[in-house]
């Protein structure tokens, strides 16, 4: 895959899975157009994606309707899927262990760091598929392949199919397409 | 003089607060679900108004003669040089015959690890640095005492010494560290 | 490609997450994790602090480890804890890096109820508060803003706001919990500054307390080593607590212990038993309360109580024979009758009978800073705090709702910090005496704590706003229209805390980490920040809560460092401080009566009531069939607050209902069995516990289960919700009462 | 105060049925194995499909167990430890040891009868392979090598059967694993519970896998032996201790599948076939298997159930 559509895809992915936003909100159907162009999907996803967009025409409705899904899927509702990598990976189901703390120490060792406007998790997916997309697109190719074997590929494993599972407009459509991406499955 | 670490628990004076279970959960790192100490109620017995209950801290024995060790196949549980049964877990492949054997089911395999778990007295964390082990130093009810029997001065010897103790399952000949006092409960 | 620019715009941009940091470039591209870990140096410190896990702040030493809460422990550094702490203590890593927790502010999409929210910057939030209220504000003037908070260190920047608003109706919960104890404390003493020392006292009864299960670490400790020294516990107790089961368990019938008390006093005063010259030195009214007792026989009592008349005559003459070291415990919520503080009263009487005030083993007025002003030889220990100066609050334009504070009512001797927080519901469905119309609360759960959750639910149907500051999304914040996270308490330092007890004692909470979650704030800033927005600045005349501290200490010339060190101050070579320890008739400077007399009657009492020493009043008892609902703490919960805390909801997810194998039998349920709690108007379903530890005519259920709120995900529904069974009925000076419910059980 | 708070108990089944079924594997190997070897040692000319049956169910059969048994490990890539880190005094450290070597000798045995299969067969033997390989071919249809193997097998299938045993009863403080011989104090009793049980459902299994061939009469009388003797057993066991053991659900599982499917039934229908001449191998052996898997699954299960 070329490196300017790896990093796109990336960032895609990375828009979706962080808190919902105007921006992303408003462009959701070229994402969408870029997920139908790269990703072996069924017509099904993506009809489902392309129902959403109708059904809530970019604007405050379809922002309200993510943080619908977003905030019982991630946040303070049903919390259905905890977008945060040490919840399943140190065991104990808490944030911030160890898995968060190396996550962090690689983006410091690849020059990254964590902004501090945006106030967010370093194992947070969202997160994490947006340092992917930087190393992307600044062509670290070794780093990118490393970081997705150790932390990237574990987390997507245990969170994308609970994603799915909660069958919510957007997300798990995403995270379908996410998955036949990244593990080649769907 | 070689060490000889025990535990004596006052059963009169636990409360049940499972300030000990807690403490230990985060001393020790036991992933959710998992114990290495708990203080079930045992009881309520009698009829109305002549009703008793207490509580009963239950852990790993320590016994000097532990079926555990006996069984190991792999030698990972062993007696270390202060005479606690420890688990070295680089050793263990976690075939559950240690567990089988333990009249006190003490020991669990531990989600995280797959190795066999139990109580330590927290011998590296806090006991080899002059520190008493979690439980004991959390005890609300100032029902744990702990020290080394060997010394004629500690209080554990002291108490030992001048009260009638008991320890669990005598029957199977495993002498225990561990002893308890059932004097005021039964 | 027009994509790739927006998609880089947007997440490279302002908005993105991860920043390059300056100096090395995204050139390091040799990564080696292990290797970058390994190279940061394990840094470890232990942090002395307050915990939170209930309202206790017990102090506490956590432990961090490269900028993470691995362990907390007791501060060893009191010598009333030991480095001891409870399991909600140890559990606090569990709530502070719980996925669950709250992490945004977030504002109601749809409909209330619906739990559908969007997540909006500080500033959103604020500025939709302040309009919301102002509008109320206009409408209905500042009077129909209500607030309410559990009662803790943010109530000193939360009530600002309502304050600045000029609104009277501010209140505590303490209503549904021990307020009854603090009233007949205030009439009595003047203050409700009394503690007991327990861990010296020779003989102990306790009634309806229950100290190993609403654990209280310093005064559990102090009952347990009492105990294991010899002392004897007699606990009074319809249901068979741990408490009970660690000393004679007398199980009285409910509603009671009032009859108990006076009969007590009938037999101290029949065989001559009390402490003549400390009542004669000391107090006022007792020939008034001697007459009241006089027909309080331990036979009638008998009869009232269900507790045999010889055990009634034993107790008081064991009491007498260990006086002045024997103590009569004065309850923690104190909600079991409309005239429960009638009962603290009778209490605290029967005790000054044994003359156990300022002795050891006895209660004593704490010796804070104010308290030894008093006492010339003990002045020098007094450092007082310094004010927060800031402009005074507008005057309310009208009395509270709840009468707090009207002379000649009984609610005169409710206080007005706390006030009867029951009353909003009923005012907000009836708009009497007029309407609220906006509602703040923070870390409350009225829905589960003000009885009749139907009914709290219906009246916040009605209001313009409410606003819920909370950790998790609690059932009230669930229904609210914003919702503010507020962060842990090992995320925020807080203002000095007076601990004082047998001597000064100031406690610092002192952040222990960066905060978890980078959007979730402490209450301080929350509500200056709001108070700022709403043009209220000038209430919160301080930088920052450091600053804060800065003024609370600068007249006492305690340094912040002590804090740092050890956690808390105590004045260096001051001995536990009893007035009376080697002379009983010393004079007590201290007492803040207006008589400087213990008021055995009390003039306050006898104008708001009539009653100015405390009179019999018999309850009704179950019927046939019939149970009295009652509930109660468990040790390894708080309240309602706690039960979605991981660890802790995995030791006890859900409760069941007690209820007595006799009684048992009869409606043919065993243990396990689902079934059907009835209280009339509403009904909860739950699973039978059958046992030999309650009387026959009560259940019993520990409270807080049972939860509401669906995105409480581990608590959520799950055990008996007794708030919902519980009408929201109110007492004399405006308590809760939860001990007058009956219920009829049956099988599901 | 069912429920009050703390930490529930945990489940009392440690070991659960995939340890049942790989003790049965086993056993069952052991058996297999001995059938074979036995009649290849000492029955000229003996029923050659009962050899091979035998020979290449035994392998089969424990390689099955032993990876239910890594399976079953908490940490099944690490199970190469127990070769490394031994403890002598640990039943299960000897008992990789001998099943280790059993699961070689098995696959040697096999090898050597499938060989010679090919060579009766007229199957070419292939030339230019490694010269050891070529003397396993050799030594092929005659006795030599083959018949070493075969000795060394039926020892250290002996020793496999009797493990599983082993394994049990030295868990001292199980109460009912550990159950001894009556009388007997020293000597445990479950090495010989499954030891019969092994032999019968190895031979019974291999009996099945032989399918039609010549006359099995022989085998059909050994089985009704090793039943008799296993009947005796299990009587005794239960006459030796507490009946709780053998109550609630385990009752059915020890009633139903020991007993009566296990043991009663078959036994009849092998007197039965034996005295009419009737074939009923498949229905009578397919019930002793039964049986030896319901036998180790009633131990495993009420040794841990009921303490």
């Amino acid at each position: 895959m070329e490196q300017e559509t790896a990093e796109e895809l990336y960032l895609s992915f990375a828009g979706i899975f962080q808190r919902p936003r105007p921006d992303i909100a408003r462009h959701l159907e070229e994402l969408i157009d870029l997920w139908a162009q790269e990703i072996p999907s069924s017509e099904k996803v993506i009809g489902e994606l392309r129902d959403f967009c109708r059904a809530f025409p970019a604007g405050e409705a379809r922002e309200n309707a993510l943080w619908g899904e977003y905030i019982p899927l991630f946040e303070t509702g049903h919390v259905e899927a905890p977008p945060y990598a040490s919840v399943y990976l140190d065991g104990e189901g808490l944030v911030l262990g160890r898995e968060a703390e190396e996550v962090r120490n690689f983006y410091l060792s690849s020059g990254y760091g964590l902004g501090s406007e945006q106030g967010e998790l370093p194992d947070h997916l969202g997160v994490e598929l947006e340092f992917l997309a930087l190393l992307a697109g600044t062509g670290s190719w070794d780093a990118a392949q490393s970081f997705r074997q150790k932390h990237l590929l574990p987390f997507l494993r245990v969170i994308l199919p609970k994603i799915r599972a909660t069958e919510r407009p957007v997300y798990s459509q995403a995270a379908e397409l996410l998955t036949s991406w990244q593990l080649g499955q769907c | 003089m070689a060490k000889h670490y025990a535990m004596v628990i006052q059963l009169k004076k636990c409360l049940g607060c499972q300030a000990c279970t807690v403490a230990c959960k985060f001393e020790n790192k036991v992933p959710d679900g998992q114990y290495r100490t708990k203080s079930p109620a045992i009881g309520p017995s009698g009829t109305y108004p002549h009703v008793k209950v207490f509580f009963e801290k239950q852990a790993c024995q320590m016994c000097q003669d532990a079926p555990c060790v006996k069984v190991c196949p792999t030698t990972a549980s062993h007696y270390n040089k202060d005479g606690l049964v420890l688990i070295d877990s680089h050793k263990c492949v976690g075939c559950k015959y240690c567990m089988t054997a333990c009249p006190y089911d003490a020991r669990f395999i531990n989600k995280n690890t797959g190795t066999a778990d139990k109580c330590t007295f927290c011998y590296d964390t806090r006991i080899t640095k002059g520190e008493k082990p979690g439980c004991v130093s959390t005890c609300v009810g100032g029902a744990l005492l702990f020290g080394d029997a060997n010394d004629p001065q500690s209080e554990v010897a002291r108490y030992l010494a001048t009260h009638r103790t008991e320890v669990r399952k005598a029957r199977f000949g495993t002498r225990p560290s561990v002893h308890y006092d059932y004097e005021g409960v039964k | 490609m027009q994509r790739r620019q927006f998609l880089k715009g947007a997440l490279y941009g302002t908005g993105g997450t991860l920043v390059a940091l300056s100096g090395l470039g995204a050139a390091t591209t040799a990564l080696n994790p292990r290797r970058v870990a390994a190279a940061v140096p394990v840094s470890r410190k232990t942090v002395y602090s307050s915990c939170e896990m209930c309202r206790n702040q017990c102090p506490i030493a956590v432990k961090v480890e490269n900028g993470k809460v691995v362990k907390i422990d007791g501060n060893p550094n009191d010598s009333a804890f030991g480095g001891v702490i409870c399991a909600r203590g140890n559990s606090g890593p569990s709530l502070l890096y719980d996925p669950e927790r709250i992490k945004k502010p977030m504002i109601r999409t749809g409909e209330r109820g619906s739990g559908k929210f969007k997540e909006v910057s500080w500033d959103e939030a604020y500025t939709y508060i302040a309009q919301k209220l102002k509008a109320v504000q206009e409408q209905y003037g500042g009077e129909a803003v209500a607030q309410t908070s559990h009662i803790g260190p943010y109530d000193a920047f939360f009530q600002t706001i309502g304050k600045a608003i000029g609104s009277p109706n501010l209140f505590s919960h303490e209503a549904t919990c021990p307020m009854a104890r603090i009233i007949g404390l205030n009439t009595t003493f003047g203050t409700a500054a009394i503690n007991a020392d327990y861990a010296n006292t020779k003989y102990l009864l306790v009634v309806g307390r229950n100290f190993f299960e609403g654990i209280h670490v310093a005064q559990t400790r102090a009952v347990a080593k009492a105990l294991s020294q010899g002392t004897k516990m007699v606990v009074l107790d319809p249901r068979f607590s741990v408490l009970a089961a660690k000393g004679e368990w007398l199980p009285i019938k409910g509603t009671t212990d009032l009859a108990f008390m006076m009969a007590l006093a009938n037999v101290l005063i029949d065989e001559k038993l009390y402490d003549e010259e400390f009542i004669k030195q000391y107090t006022v009214g007792f020939d008034k309360w001697a007459a009241q007792v006089k027909d309080k026989t331990p036979a009638w009592a008998a009869k009232e109580t269900g507790i045999s008349q010889d055990t009634i005559i034993r107790v008081a003459r064991e009491l007498a024979q260990a006086k002045p070291h024997s103590l009569i415990e004065y309850g923690w919520r104190t909600t079991f009758t409309a005239d429960d503080f009638q009962l603290r009263r009778a209490i605290m009487i029967v005790n000054m009978m044994l003359g156990n005030f300022e002795v050891p083993g006895g209660y004593y007025q704490v010796k804070d800073a104010g308290s030894l002003k008093k006492v010339p030889a003990m002045a020098a220990y007094a450092k007082k705090l310094g004010p927060i100066k800031a402009p005074s609050f507008p005057k309310p334009k009208k009395g509270r709702i709840d009468g707090t504070g009207e002379k000649g009512t009984p609610r005169q001797l409710t206080p007005i910090a706390d006030g009867a927080v029951g009353q909003i519901t009923e005012t907000i469905l009836t708009g009497k005496p007029y309407p609220i119309k906006a509602w703040l609360v923070h870390r409350f759960n009225p829905v589960m704590s003000i009885g009749d959750t139907e009914k709290t639910l219906a009246a916040i149907k009605r209001l313009d706003l409410l606003v819920t500051c909370d950790l998790y999304m609690s059932d009230t914040a669930y229904y609210s229209d914003v919702v503010l996270p507020e962060c842990t308490y090992l995320e925020r330092t807080e203002q000095v805390f007076d601990m004082s007890g047998l001597t000064p004692k100031y406690v610092l909470r002192q952040q222990a980490v960066d905060p978890v979650y980078p959007d979730t704030k402490p209450a301080w800033q929350i509500y200056k920040e709001l108070g700022e927005k709403m043009g209220y600045g000038q209430y919160f005349p301080y930088k920052d809560i450091d600053d804060y501290v800065e003024r609370q200490l600068a007249p006492t010339g305690i340094s912040r460092k002590v804090f740092a060190k050890k956690g808390l101050w105590t004045p260096a070579g001051m001995k536990p401080f009893y007035v009376r320890s080697s002379d009983a008739k010393a004079s007590l400077t201290l007492l803040a009566t207006k008589s400087k007399k213990i008021e055995i009657f009390s003039d306050a009492v006898q104008e708001a009531t009539g009653d100015g020493v405390p009179v019999y009043v018999q309850y009704p008892q179950p019927g046939e069939g019939e149970f009295r609902l009652i509930e109660g703490k468990v040790a390894v919960h708080t309240n309602v607050g706690t039960h979605n805390v991981p660890v802790l909801h995995e030791l006890m997810p859900e409760n069941t209902l007690w209820i007595n194998a006799k009684s048992a039998a009869k409606l043919g349920l065993k243990t396990g069995d689902a079934i059907v709690i009835s209280a009339g108007k509403y009904e909860h379903k739950g699973t039978a516990n059958v046992t030999e530890g309650i009387r026959p005519d009560t259940v019993f259920c520990y409270h807080g289960f049972g939860q509401i709120s669906p995105q409480l995900t581990r608590a959520f529904g799950k055990g008996i919700n007794d708030n919902k069974l519980i009408p929201d009925q109110l007492g004399l000076v405006g308590n809760s009462i939860t001990s007058m419910t009956f219920v009829k059980v049956r099988k599901a | 105060m069912d429920i009050t708070w703390g930490a529930g108990a945990a489940n009392p089944v440690i070991w659960g049925w995939l340890i049942a079924v790989y003790l049965f594997l086993a056993g069952i190997a052991g058996g297999a194995f001995l059938t074979a070897s036995l009649t290849d040692l000492f029955k000229k000319n003996g029923p050659a499909k009962v050899i091979r049956s035998g020979a290449f169910l035994a392998p089969v059969a424990i390689i099955v167990g032993l990876g239910l048994l890594v399976f079953d490990l908490g940490r099944p890539l690490s199970f190469w430890k127990l070769i490394f880190n031994v403890n002598f005094g640990s039943v299960m450290s000897i008992g990789v040891f001998i099943i280790s070597i059993f699961t070689v000798l098995s696959l040697v045995y096999a090898y050597l009868v499938w060989a010679s299969v090919k060579v009766g067969g007229k199957v070419q033997v292939r030339v230019g392979r490694a010269a050891s390989e070529a003397a396993v071919a050799e030594a092929g249809g005659t006795a030599g090598g083959r018949e070493i193997v075969a000795i060394l097998g039926a020892l250290f299938a002996l020793g496999t059967a009797t493990y599983t045993g082993f394994l049990l009863s030295a868990v001292s403080t199980n109460v009912f694993w550990s159950t001894h011989l009556p009388g007997i104090s020293g000597v445990p009793f479950l090495p010989f519970l499954f030891l019969v049980s092994a032999l019968s459902t190895g031979l019974a299994a291999t009996l099945i896998g032989a399918g039609k061939c010549e006359d099995l009469t022989l085998y059909k009388k050994i089985d009704i032996v090793l039943m008799v003797i296993e009947i005796l057993l299990v009587a005794v066991l239960y006459a030796s201790v507490r009946s709780v053991f053998f109550s609630g659900n385990l009752a059915v599982l020890f009633w139903l599948g020991v007993v009566v499917i296990g043991l009663l039934l078959p036994l009849l229908f092998s007197l039965y076939g034996v005295s009419r001449h009737k074939n009923l191998v498949v229905p009578t052996c397919g019930m002793v298997v039964i049986g030896g898997l319901a036998l180790r699954c009633f131990v495993v299960y009420a040794g841990q159930l009921f303490k």
